[in-house]
C-alpha cells in the first residue's frame, strides 16, 4: 500500500501528460482525414499545413482536435487505445477460450518469455562463471574484463544474424537456440559487472579475518564473498532479465519474424498498424514488470532470511 | 521423401503464396518431398543463410543475387515464377512530380539491403546524383520497412511494391488521385524479382538436381493454382502466418496484385529477362551494382526443363 | 589443418605468457596492464583466423580479420563518415542529453520520498522497453537523421543513470548523516558535502552502463530509417550485399569507439573516486 | 554569552536545567521481541556542567546521548534541550557530537573533514584555516592534515573526530567514548585540554567512558548506569574544585568518588546476570 | 602438546622463540611520501608468553600484529612464527585474531559468527554448539545469541568477537586492543577469564593496549613503543608471579612495572612533538 499509491499517482499524472501531448501529436493526421473527408480545414492544402506549426493548426482548427483522439493511425495512440488494443489481444482472445491462438498477445508474450528464460538461465551462468574466474584469477581478470567490456559495445543486431547462419551452420536446428544465445549475449554483462563488484565488496577487514583461518578459496566464497555478494547479485539479476528480454526481442528480428513480441512490433510497423506496435511494447514492458517483480519478491525474502533489513 | 528448406526473402505473405499452396495442396508430398519453408525478414540475407547452408534453395531478387555472386558466392538462377518487377516510386502529386526528371531536388526514400540497386541504376541512368540535393541530385533515405516517411511527409516519394506498400498508403487514407507513381517496369529499368536461387556446386550432383526439378514443378503447380484461386491462397497463407498480425483484406489484395507479377511465367527464365536485368545493372553509374557481365553461368534451364 | 594447430599453439603460449605477466612483479604497471588484454584480444584474433582459414569458412559468413583489417584499410573514409553521423552526431548528443536530465531529475525526485517511491518502478518498467520497439516510433517522431537516434540514446540512458543516482543518494551510512544532522546541515549541504560524493561511485557505474547502451541505441536506431550514411546503415545494407567485411570493419569501428568512450569515463571514476574502497588497493 | 560563562562554570548544578530528562523510555523491536535501551531515566543537566555516563557495555549510553542529539525518538517520557525539543535544539546547532567509531567521510581529508562543519555554518575561510590549525595541535595531528582518513591509525582517526567537533561553537558537546582507542599520555593530555576548554567556554558536556578515573577527573557529575533495561543506579555530585591538576587523582576525594562508581558499577552488573 | 604445557609456561622467556622479528622493517607508501610504520624492531617471543605492546597511538602496533600474523608484508628485516615464515604459519592456522574494530559478518547471527571460524575448520556439529554457548557465557552475552551484529552496542560487538576468537584453538592469539571498548568490570572479569585461559592452555599472547595496568596486569613481556618510526624503545619482563589475583594490582612490584611502563610512554612522546 506504501508504494502503491504513489505508483498509481506518478501514473495517472503521466497519463495526464499522455492525453495532453496527444492533441498536438495527432492534429496534422486529424486534419487529412478531416479534408479527405470534405471538411473545412485552415490552411486547407497539405502541403502547406506541413509548413504549419502544430500549434497555429491547433488554434485554427480546435473543431477537429478531438479526431486526433481516435485516429486508425495515430502518431501517438491514447493509452486508452492501447489498452483496448492489448484487451482486444489478449484478455478477449482468453475468455473466448482461445488465448494460444496465434492472434494473442498471450501466445507471442509465451514465445518470448520462453527464449527470455533460456536466455536468462545461459547468461546468469555465464555471468556467475565469468564473474568468478574474474575475482579468483588475475590473469582473467585482466585479460578477460577489458574483452567483457568491449563485447557490449558490439552491435547485437550486427551480430545476430551471423549467429543465426553460423548455428545453422553447426547444425543446430530452428530458431529457440540462436535466440537464447542473443539474449544471454545481452544478460551475462550486467550479471558479470554485478558479480564482480559483489564478490569484491568485502572489505579488507572481513577478508582479513578470514586469513587468519586459512580458510580455503571456496570456503571464502561460501562463507563470505558469495553471501556479501547477494545484495549485488539481485540487483544485477534484475537488470539482467529485462537485458535478456530485450535482447530476446531483438532476436526475434532477424530469426524470421515468425512469432514472438519483436515479430509482432516488426509486422506492426511494417504493415503500418501503429496501434499493434503499442500492445505489443505494452505486452513486452509488462512481462519485464512482472519477472523484475518476482525477482524482487525472491530478493526480499532471500534478504530478510539473511538478516539483512532489505 | 527428400527434405528441401526453402528460404523466403521476407515474412509470410501473399507474395510467396505459390509455396505455401504448394505445401498445403500437398503438391510438394506428391513430389516425395519434405519441405520446410523458412520466413524471411529485416536482418535475413537469404543469400547467407543458403551460403551458410541453412537452406538449400531461396527466393532472392536477381540483382542481390548476382551482386552475391562477384563476392564469390556461386549463385545460380534455377526458376523465375515472377515475370515482371513490382517495384515503384509512390509520390506526393502536391508535391509538384509529374515526370522522372522532377525528382531531382527531392527527397527519396528507398530500400537498401541489397534492394537498392535497381534504384540506383534508374537514377544513373536519369543522371540523378544520389549524393545531395542539388540542380541535380536527390536526398536518399534509407526507408524503414513502412509507409510512414511519405505519409508524414519526411519524403517526397518512397518506394513501394504494387502488392503491398502502395496499398498502405491507400488503405491511410490517401486517395490515389493525390499520388504520382513510376513503375520500374515503365521505366524500362525493371530488374527480374523473387526467383529460386541454389548454390552452384550442388548442382554437380544429379539427385539433387533431381529434387529441385520436383521441388519447382511443385511449386510451379502452387503458383498457377493460386493465380486461379487468389482468394483461397490468401486465406491459405493466412493460416501460415504465425505472427497472427496480417489481415485478409490486405493479403487477398496482395494475392490479386501477386497473380499479375507471375501471369508471364511458367517458370522457366527467359534469357532476354536476364539480359535486361545485366544491361541496368551494368549501368549503374560510378558505383555499379556488378562490374562484369556474370554470364550464362549464373542461370540454368537444367532444373525449369522439366516444367516444358 | 595446420592454420589451426599454429592458432591453438598460439593460443596456449599466449595464455602461459599472460599467466606468467599476471604474477611477476611488474603486473601492475601500465604497459603489462595494457599487455595482456591486448595479447588476449591477439590470441582470439589468431583463433578466429585460423579456425575460418582452418575449416574454410565462407568469406560471407564470416570473414578473416586479415580480410576485415584490408576492408577497414581501404574503406577509412566511409568509416570516418559513419562514426561522425553516428558517434559524434547521434550517440554522443544523446548521451549527454539523457545523462544531464536524469541526474537533474534523481536530485528532484530524490527530495521526495513519494515521488521516488512512484518514480522508480515505472522507470524499472520503461528501461526495460525493447529499443526495436521504441526506435521505429521516435524515428517517425523526429525524422532520419541524427536527431531521432539521440532520442533514442537518450530513452536507453536516462533510466539506468536515474536508477542510479538515486540510490547512490541513499547510500550514506547512518553515522554519516546522523553527523550532518547533529549540524543541523540544510538539504543543500547535505546533498553537496555527504550525498552526492557518496552517490559517485553510483552514478559512475550508470554512467559505464550507459556508455555502452548510448552508442547500440543509435546503431540499432538507423535499422528504421537513417541517411545514407552512419555506422547502422552501413552494417545493414552491409550484410544485404553480403559486404560482411565492411560490416566487420564498422563493428570494429564501434567496439573501439565504445571502448574508448568507456575507457574515458573509467579514467575519470578513478580520479573523482580515488577514496572508494574498490580504487583504494595500491 | 561569553561573560555569565564564569558565573555558570561556578555555580554548575544549580543553574537552570539545560537538558532535562522525565521517565524517559526507549524500547527497540528487534527480530526476537523488544529490547528495552532505556527505561524511567530522570536527568537534570544544568548549564556549564560536565556530566560522564558510565556503565556497562549495552545499558543505554549511546543510546542516551543519541535522544538528546534527537537522533532517536524516545517511546516515552520527556526530554528538553534548552527548554526546546531535543529536535528544535539540534536546528538551533546546540551540539557538538562525538561518535563511538571516527565517522570521517573518506574522499576529505582530515583537514576538510575538521572543515566540513565549519562550511556548513557559514565560517570564512581565513577563520576555518585558523580553526582547522589549532584544533589538529590540540590533538596532536597537526602533520596529517593533508591525509585521508584510511591513511591513519584507528587513535588518529577517533582524535580527527574529536578535532572536528570542537573546531566550532556549539553549547553542548556530546561525546561518546571518545579517548577509548588512545594511550594514557594522549588521553591525559586530552583530559587538560579538554577541561581548559570547558574552563574557558561555557559548555555543557555530556561524556562517555568506560575509565572510573577519566569519569571522576573530568567531571562535575557522574551518572551510574545499569543495563536492560538500561536505568539510572546512582547519581553522584563531585565534590572536586574547578581546578584539577593531574594530581588531584591521588587525593582521598577523589579515591572516595571512585570508590563510589566502582560500587555503582558493581551493583549494575549484580542485576545483570 | 597438551602435556608439557605447563612446563613451558612456567619457564616462559627462556624457551626456543615462537616468534622472532629481526630488524623488521615497514614502511607505506602514500600520496605524500612514505609512512615508516615499522622500523628495526627485534623482539623475540617464546612459547607461552603473554606479550603486551602498549604505545601512542599510531605508533604501529596493528601493524606488528599484523605482519605477524601475514596480513602486511614487512619491507624489510626478517620475521619468523614458529620457524617458518607466518604465511606458512598463516596456512597451519596457527592465529586466532581479534581486531580492533569487531568485524562481526552482518548477515550472521552472534552465534552464526562465532561458528565461522568452527565451520571452516570442520569442526562437528555438536563440538561447535558445545563450543559457541561457552564462549558466549564467558563473554557475557548469553542471552544474545540469536540476535544480529547491529542490534548490539559497541562494546558488545567487540565481546563477540573477541568470542569467535576464542572459540577455536589457536597456538598464538594476536588481540587488538580487545578490551578498549569495555567498562572496568567487565574488563576486570575478562582479564581474569583470559589469564586462566592462558594458565590452563599452552597459547602464545600477542595483546595491544593502552592501559598501563592491564598490561602489567595481564603480560610476562610488555614491550614499549614509540611512533613515527615505529621502535621499541624498552621491553619489560615482568617479575609478577603466574598466579594473579586482582589485588596483584596494589604491590609495589606492579607499582613499579607500571611506573617503568609509565617512563617509558612519556619518552616516546617526546620524540614525537
Ligand atoms: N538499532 C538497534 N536495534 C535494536 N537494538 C538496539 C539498537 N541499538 C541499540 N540496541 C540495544 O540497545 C541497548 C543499548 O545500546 P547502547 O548502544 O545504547 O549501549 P551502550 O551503553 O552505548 O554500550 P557500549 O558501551 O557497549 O557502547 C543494547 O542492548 C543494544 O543491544
Ligand atoms: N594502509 C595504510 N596506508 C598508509 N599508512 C598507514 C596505513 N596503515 C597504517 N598506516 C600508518 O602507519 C602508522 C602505524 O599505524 P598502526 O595502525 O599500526 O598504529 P597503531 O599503533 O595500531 O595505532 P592505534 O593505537 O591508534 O591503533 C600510522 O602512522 C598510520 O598512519
Ligand atoms: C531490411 C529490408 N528492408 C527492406 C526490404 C524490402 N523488401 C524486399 S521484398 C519486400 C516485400 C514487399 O513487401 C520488401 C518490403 C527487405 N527485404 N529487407
Ligand atoms: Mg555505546
Ligand atoms: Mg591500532
Amino acid at each position: 500500500m506504501r508504494t502503491l499509491f504513489p505508483i498509481l499517482s506518478v501514473l495517472a499524472v503521466l497519463i495526464a501528460i499522455w492525453y495532453a501531448a496527444v492533441a498536438p501529436m495527432n492534429i496534422r493526421g486529424a486534419l487529412d482525414v478531416a479534408e479527405r473527408a470534405g471538411a473545412e480545414v485552415v490552411p486547407p492544402d497539405a502541403r502547406a499545413r506541413f509548413d504549419t506549426s502544430v500549434w497555429v493548426l491547433m488554434a485554427n482548427n480546435p473543431e477537429h482536435i478531438a479526431a486526433g483522439y481516435s485516429l486508425d493511425r495515430p502518431r501517438l495512440p491514447t493509452p486508452q487505445q492501447v489498452g483496448q488494443e492489448l484487451w482486444k489481444t489478449t484478455g478477449e482472445m482468453a475468455l473466448k477460450g482461445r488465448p494460444m491462438s496465434k492472434r494473442s498477445l498471450i501466445y507471442h508474450g509465451w514465445i518470448t518469455l520462453q527464449s527470455t528464460l533460456w536466455g536468462f538461465v545461459l547468461g546468469t551462468a555465464l555471468g556467475m562463471a565469468g564473474a568468478i574466474a574474474i575475482v579468483y584469477s588475475r590473469v582473467v581478470d585482466m585479460s578477460l574484463m577489458p574483452w567483457a567490456i568491449i563485447s557490449q559495445t558490439v552491435p547485437i543486431v550486427a551480430l545476430a544474424p551471423m549467429i543465426i547462419v553460423l548455428s545453422s551452420q553447426v547444425g543446430i536446428e530452428g530458431r529457440g537456440v540462436p535466440k537464447a544465445i542473443i539474449s544471454a549475449y545481452l544478460c551475462y554483462f550486467p550479471v558479470l559487472v554485478g558479480m564482480v563488484k559483489g564478490l569484491r565488496s568485502p572489505g579488507t577487514a572481513q577478508l582479513d579475518l578470514l586469513k587468519t583461518y586459512s580458510a580455503s578459496g571456496l570456503q571464502a566464497f561460501l562463507k563470505l564473498r558469495l553471501p556479501a555478494s547477494m545484495p549485488y547479485l539481485f540487483t544485477s539479476l534484475k537488470i539482467g532479465i529485462a537485458a535478456a528480454l530485450v535482447g530476446t526481442i531483438v532476436g526475434e528480428l532477424p530469426t524470421g519474424a515468425i512469432s514472438g513480441l519483436g515479430a509482432r512490433i516488426l509486422i506492426g510497423d511494417q504493415f503500418g498498424t501503429p496501434l499493434a506496435i503499442w500492445a505489443a511494447l505494452a505486452a513486452a514492458a509488462i512481462l519485464a514488470g512482472l519477472l523484475v517483480t518476482l525477482l524482487d519478491l525472491l530478493q526480499r525474502i532471500t534478504l530478510r532470511r539473511m538478516g539483512m533489513q532489505a | 521423401a527428400d527434405d528441401v528448406t526453402l528460404q523466403l526473402k521476407w515474412v509470410t505473405q501473399a507474395q510467396f503464396a505459390g509455396y505455401y499452396v504448394a505445401l498445403e495442396n500437398g503438391y510438394y508430398e506428391e513430389a516425395d518431398l519434405n519441405v520446410t519453408i523458412q520466413p524471411g525478414g529485416p536482418d535475413i540475407a537469404p543469400t547467407q543463410v543458403i551460403a551458410g547452408g541453412g537452406a538449400d534453395v531461396t527466393v532472392e531478387w536477381m540483382p542481390a543475387a548476382l551482386a552475391a555472386r562477384e563476392k564469390g558466392l556461386p549463385l545460380v538462377n534455377i526458376a523465375q515464377p515472377f515475370k515482371s518487377s513490382g517495384m515503384m516510386l509512390t509520390c506526393w502529386k502536391d508535391a509538384g512530380i509529374a515526370t522522372p526528371e522532377d525528382l531531382a531536388n527531392r527527397t527519396l526514400g528507398v530500400w537498401f539491403f541489397g534492394n537498392e540497386f535497381p534504384f540506383m541504376s534508374w537514377m544513373s541512368q536519369l543522371g540523378i546524383s544520389t549524393d545531395g540535393k542539388g540542380e541535380s541530385g536527390v536526398e536518399v533515405l534509407k526507408q524503414g520497412f513502412n509507409v510512414d516517411p511519405l505519409l508524414q511527409r519526411q519524403a517526397d516519394c518512397i518506394s513501394t511494391m504494387t502488392y503491398n506498400e502502395y496499398w498502405q498508403v491507400i488503405d491511410a487514407g490517401v486517395s490515389p488521385d493525390d499520388l504520382v507513381t513510376f513503375k520500374y517496369e515503365d521505366q524500362g529499368v525493371a530488374t527480374l524479382e523473387d526467383g529460386l536461387y541454389v548454390l552452384e556446386d550442388r548442382l554437380d550432383d544429379p539427385a539433387f538436381v533431381d529434387k529441385m526439378q520436383r521441388f519447382v514443378a511443385a511449386s510451379m503447380r502452387g503458383w498457377k493454382w493460386a493465380e486461379e484461386n487468389p482468394d483461397e491462397a490468401a486465406m491459405i497463407v493466412l493460416e501460415y502466418d504465425e505472427t497472427g498480425a496480417q489481415t485478409e483484406e490486405h493479403q487477398k489484395r496482395m494475392m490479386g496484385e501477386i497473380a499479375k507479377l507471375t501471369a508471364g511465367s511458367n517458370g522457366t527464365l527467359d534469357p532476354a529477362d536476364f539480359a535486361r536485368t545485366v544491361a541496368t545493372l551494368l549501368a549503374g553509374g560510378s558505383d555499379p551494382v556488378i562490374t562484369a557481365d556474370p554470364g550464362d553461368a549464373a542461370w540454368t534451364h537444367d532444373v525449369s526443363s522439366v516444367l516444358n | 589443418m595446420s592454420w589451426l594447430v599454429f592458432a591453438l599453439l598460439f593460443w596456449v603460449g599466449a595464455w602461459a605468457l599472460n599467466a606468467y605477466l599476471a604474477h611477476s612483479p611488474w603486473s601492475g604497471s601500465v604497459p603489462v596492464r595494457v599487455a595482456i588484454p591486448v595479447l588476449f584480444g591477439v590470441t582470439l584474433i589468431v583463433l578466429w583466423e585460423g579456425v575460418v582459414r582452418g575449416f574454410g569458412v565462407s568469406p560471407v559468413i564470416l570473414p578473416a580479420p586479415t580480410d576485415v583489417a584490408r576492408t577497414f584499410a581501404a574503406s577509412t573514409d566511409i568509416l570516418w563518415e559513419d562514426f561522425r553521423q553516428t558517434v559524434l552526431k547521434g550517440a554522443l548528443s544523446g548521451f549527454i542529453i539523457g545523462v544531464l536530465a536524469a541526474f537533474l531529475t534523481a536530485i528532484l525526485i530524490d527530495r521526495s520520498a513519494f515521488l521516488t517511491r512512484g518514480l522508480l518502478p515505472i522507470g524499472n518498467f520503461v528501461a526495460a522497453l525493447p529499443i526495436v520497439g521504441i526506435a521505429p516510433i521516435l524515428v517517425s517522431w523526429f525524422g532520419f537523421d541524427w536527431q531521432s537516434k539521440a532520442a533514442v540514446v537518450v530513452v536507453m540512458v536516462f533510466f539506468p543513470i536515474l536508477v542510479n543516482t538515486v540510490q547512490g543518494l541513499r547510500e550514506t551510512d547512518a553515522m554519516q548523516r546522523d553527523l550532518m544532522r547533529t549540524y543541523a546541515a540544510g538539504y543543500f549541504d547535505t546533498l553537496i558535502k555527504l550525498r552526492l560524493p557518496a552517490a559517485l561511485p553510483f552514478v559512475f557505474n550508470g554512467l559505464k552502463i550507459a556508455t555502452t547502451l548510448a552508442l547500440i541505441g543509435a546503431i540499432v536506431a538507423e535499422y528504421f530509417g537513417s541517411p545514407t550514411r552512419g555506422m547502422g546503415f552501413r552494417i545493414s545494407t552491409g550484410v544485404g550485399s553480403l559486404s560482411i567485411d565492411l560490416v566487420w570493419a564498422e563493428i570494429a569501428v564501434a567496439a573501439m569507439a565504445g571502448t574508448a568512450f568507456y575507457g574515458l569515463v573509467a579514467w575519470i571514476e578513478k580520479r573523482v573516486t580515488f577514496w572508494h574502497p574498490s580504487h583504494r588497493s595500491n | 554569552m561569553q561573560d555569565h560563562a564564569q558565573a555558570a562554570v561556578i555555580d554548575h548544578g544549580t543553574s537552570t536545567p539545560v537538558i532535562s530528562a522525565k521517565s524517559l523510555d526507549l524500547t527497540f523491536q528487534t527480530n526476537d521481541g523488544p529490547v528495552h535501551a532505556l527505561s524511567g531515566i530522570d536527568l537534570d543537566i544544568g548549564k556549564g556542567e560536565f556530566v560522564s555516563f558510565i556503565g556497562p557495555s549495552g545499558c543505554g549510553k549511546t543510546t542516551f546521548l543519541r535522544c538528546v542529539a534527537a537522533l532517536e525518538t524516545p517511546t516515552g517520557g520527556s526530554l528538553t534541550v534548552n527548554g526546546m525539543s531535543p529536535d528544535e535544539s539540534r536546528k538551533a546547532r546546540a551540539y557538538g557530537y562525538v561518535f563511538q567509531a571516527a565517522g570521517l567521510y573518506p574522499w576529505r581529508t582530515i583537514e576538510k573533514n575538521i572543515a566540513l562543519p565549519l562550511e556548513i555554518m557559514g565560517y570564512s575561510k581565513a577563520e576555518q584555516a585558523e580553526r582547522i590549525v589549532r584544533v589538529l595541535d590540540l590533538v596532536e595531528l597537526s602533520n596529517f592534515g593533508k591525509k585521508y582518513p584510511w591513511q591513519l591509525s584507528g587513535g588518529m582517526q577517533q582524535r580527527a573526530s574529536i578535532a572536528r567537533a570542537l573546531a566550532f561553537d556549539a553549547d553542548i558537546l556530546l561525546m561518546d567514548e571518545p579517548f577509548g582507542a588512545l594511550d594514557e599520555i594522549v588521553r591525559d593530555h586530552l583530559n587538560e585540554q579538554l577541561l581548559a576548554l570547558w574552563a574557558r567556554t561555557d559548555k555543557t558536556i555530556g561524556f562517555v567512558t568506560h575509565s572510573i578515573p577519566e569519569a571522576v577527573y573530568l567531571s562535575t557529575k557522574i551518572v551510574v548506569m545499569s543495563p536492560r533495561p538500561g536505568r539510572i543506579t546512582d547519581i553522584i555530585d563531585s565534590p572536586l574544585p574547578k581546578e584539577r591538576p593531574l594530581d588531584i587523582r591521588d587525593t582521598p576525594e577523589f579515591l572516595a568518588v571512585a570508590h563510589r562508581v566502582r560500587e555503582g558499577l558493581r551493583a549494575g552488573h549484580a542485576y545483570d546476570d
